[in-house]
């Protein structure tokens, strides 16, 4: 079982790359990844976030949805229950912890119009997964994510003294590394054949 | 003759000054993800057409009665209203368009380009300029998905909405097919976009 | 109990416990900030999209008033020239 | 206490309103779907079960197939799908296979999301036909070169790992049919 969890978390931080291979949070990975710092705190309040949204679309998809057989409520449920838990998160946490508000909570609202949230929901529902393996899957595309716009970041930093062409400046270049990070990444497809 | 080229302004700007894609570089998930071939490209801009549309006629109507604090989650949910009707109208008359379209119609939701006009503009304008503003972002996405989806379909498959284009013995670019295609043909398709822009405006310094 | 019925009285429960949730967090969470950041918010589109390089749009408006930022980054406000203008005034 | 009843209020008129407009429209699509669902399933039977202009939904085992029948309701062969992860994601086939089980008549690939010009060769006919009438006595191979016995299936060059992934899954089901039988 273990062994299932340990396949499917390195399956969708490499191969299964929520950014290079499904382009989710593509509006982010091209705004915020001019600064590694901040791209990785965006990475990490991603993934908190996920990590808990997972549990809580599992829940949702299996005791309402399924139970009352009600598929056609599935993406208005899973978008509103989204969107005002991290409002009332966002709020406990600025209230509680200030200092933890500074560095990670100020993504917060952020995850509501993030389509890899929404999309790793629909996807843990679409594969059946259990309880466990929806947290795992979760965790690891918050953590794919986040390898994704750290290393970019890095890039885009070195791309600073760098002359780039006037017409690709900012979004053209960043574009074309990313086609260059998904030709790597492809490489890698085929590794772990999991579901 | 004012309110008409307000309105006409409005349409227009979302075709080309403030394009969703090209100027705005808002809306990009779905845009790298379905437009390998041009039939899911624009079936993908319909649908989102039509949940701009939709979603920022009612959002406009009922501006002033949703309560600041809920904002964002009652937007939402009518927007996913409007998803889940799409959605579903693909799967019973377009099943194959359906299938191939996939995991991403749903985020067409999470779309920054609809929550963001609707929050921008939907919410503090009247609904006729709503309605033209909508209209014109959602046709500007379409026209750069087509042209996306034209390029990589072109060089990926060799054909253009299905019928055969390219003759003699070209291989297709199978990369064009695969995510990597897609970064490079819109990075490039980005710089093409910004050159045409800078002689357009080139040419209109001379003109004064 | 039809499907119709079924699925108003679910979605009522959710999104009443949700609003509920909502509303305790509005009335007991309270944290004073500065009014400018209140009015900026309401200018600013809201939509948290994350394209202007700030978190989201509470944080872009902090920088704003901090300085460190500039309006031009939002690329959904740039459409609306009477909003600009608000903004930079309420930034003098 | 007046602006919390109104934000709760609003929600859920909001909600409601969405879940009622749903339901009625799910009510008016379902009845073109699930026909395009069981369109698609037809096609596919009657594809890899030729002589069938009949089917019936059964079970062997928890293994749910379709029992397909000729002009004169003869029983003619058994019909089921298959699913399992190739190169890429998943790949879904659907098997016609003898009424005595020990011949496959014929196999379609429904869905695959393999690399593009190189593992969905799986979906060509070159490919598939060569499932037809393989013997079942013993497990189908793949093999390189051309095939001798008449149990293995010739690779897609380049494509190694999806032709072989077409075949595991096939194999485990049918290993799984003929437990249970």
């Amino acid at each position: 079982m273990v062994k299932e969890l340990i396949l499917v978390f390195i399956a969708t931080v490499l191969i299964n790359n929520f950014v290079l291979k499904y382009f989710l949070g593509i509006c982010p990975f091209l705004g915020v990844s001019d600064k590694l710092s901040s791209a990785i705190s965006m990475g990490f309040a991603t993934t908190f976030v996920m990590t808990i949204t997972a549990p809580v679309a599992w829940l949702i998809n299996n005791y309402i949805l399924i139970k009352f057989d009600l598929p056609f409520l599935q993406y208005v449920c899973f978008i509103i229950v989204i969107a005002s838990l991290v409002q009332f998160v966002e709020m406990v946490i600025k209230k509680f912890f200030p200092l933890l508000h500074q560095s990670m909570g100020i993504y917060l609202p952020l995850i509501t119009t993030n389509c890899a949230i929404l999309f790793m929901t629909l996807q843990l529902v679409l594969r059946e997964y259990s309880l466990i393996k929806s947290m795992v899957f979760g965790f690891g595309s918050g953590i794919g994510f986040t390898l994704a716009i750290a290393i970019m970041a890095s890039i885009r930093e070195e791309l600073e003294f760098r002359d780039v062409p006037e017409s690709l400046k900012g979004p053209g270049i960043t574009l074309i590394i990313a086609g260059i990070l998904a030709l790597i990444f492809v490489g890698l497809a085929g590794l772990i054949q999991v579901r | 003759m004012r309110k008409i080229n307000v309105l006409f302004s409005d349409f227009i700007k979302g075709l080309w000054q403030e394009n969703p894609i090209f100027r705005l570089l808002i809306g990009m998930c779905p845009t790298l993800a379905v437009t390998s071939q041009v039939k899911n490209g624009l079936a993908m801009g319909l649908a989102t057409t039509f949940t701009l549309l939709a979603s920022s006629t009612i959002i406009s109507i009922f501006r002033n009665f949703i309560p600041k604090e809920v904002r964002i989650p009652s937007y939402i949910v009518i927007i996913a209203t409007f998803v889940t009707i799409v959605s579903l109208f693909l799967k019973a008359n377009f099943p194959e368009i359906s299938k191939e379209l996939g995991p991403y119609v749903p985020l067409i939701i999470v779309n920054c380009l609809i929550l963001g006009r609707q929050e921008a503009f939907a919410s503090k304008n009247p609904t006729h300029r709503a309605i033209a503003d909508a209209l014109g972002m959602g046709i500007g996405f379409t026209l750069s998905l087509i042209a996306l989806s034209s390029v990589r379909e072109v060089l990926g498959m060799g054909t253009l909405l299905g019928h055969q284009v390219i003759f003699g013995n070209f291989r297709p670019w199978i990369i064009m097919l695969t995510p990597p295609g897609a970064f490079l043909t819109l990075g490039l398709l980005l710089g093409l976009v910004n050159i045409i822009n800078k002689a357009v405006k080139n040419r209109k310094k001379k003109k004064q | 109990m039809n499907i119709v019925l079924l699925s108003a009285i679910v979605m009522a429960v959710l999104a009443g416990i949700l609003g509920a949730i909502l509303s305790f967090a509005y009335s007991k969470l309270k944290v004073e900030e500065d009014p400018r950041r209140e009015q900026l918010m309401d200018l600013l589109p809201g939509a948290n999209c994350g394209a202007c390089g700030a978190a989201s749009c509470a944080d872009f408006a902090d920088k704003l008033i901090k300085g460190e930022a500039d309006i031009s980054k939002c690329r959904i406000s740039l459409r609306d020239e009477d909003n600009l203008l608000k903004i930079k005034e309420l930034l003098k | 206490m007046k602006q919390s009843f109104k934000m709760i209020f609003s929600l859920c008129l909001i909600a409601v309103v969405s879940a009622v407009v749903l339901a009625k429209v799910y009510q008016i699509t379902q009845p073109a779907i699930t026909a395009n669902e069981k369109k698609a399933t037809e096609v596919a039977v009657y594809k890899v079960v030729s002589a069938a202009n009949s089917y019936k939904e059964a079970k062997i085992g928890e293994i749910d197939i379709f029992k397909c029948y000729d002009e004169n309701n003869k029983l003619c062969g058994f019909a089921f799908t298959v699913e399992g992860v190739g190169y890429q994601d998943l790949i879904k086939v659907m098997v016609g296979v003898s009424a005595d089980f020990n011949k496959i008549l014929a196999i379609e690939v429904l869905e695959n999301s393999e690399t593009p010009g190189l593992g969905n060769k799986i979906e060509t006919p070159w490919f598939e036909n060569q499932f037809q009438n393989l013997d079942l006595q013993n497990k189908i191979t793949v093999v390189k070169g051309v095939p001798q016995k008449n149990s293995e299936i010739q690779a897609i060059t380049g494509a190694t790992i999806s032709s072989e992934a077409v075949v595991d899954i096939v194999n485990n089901k049918i290993e799984e049919l003929k437990k249970s039988k």
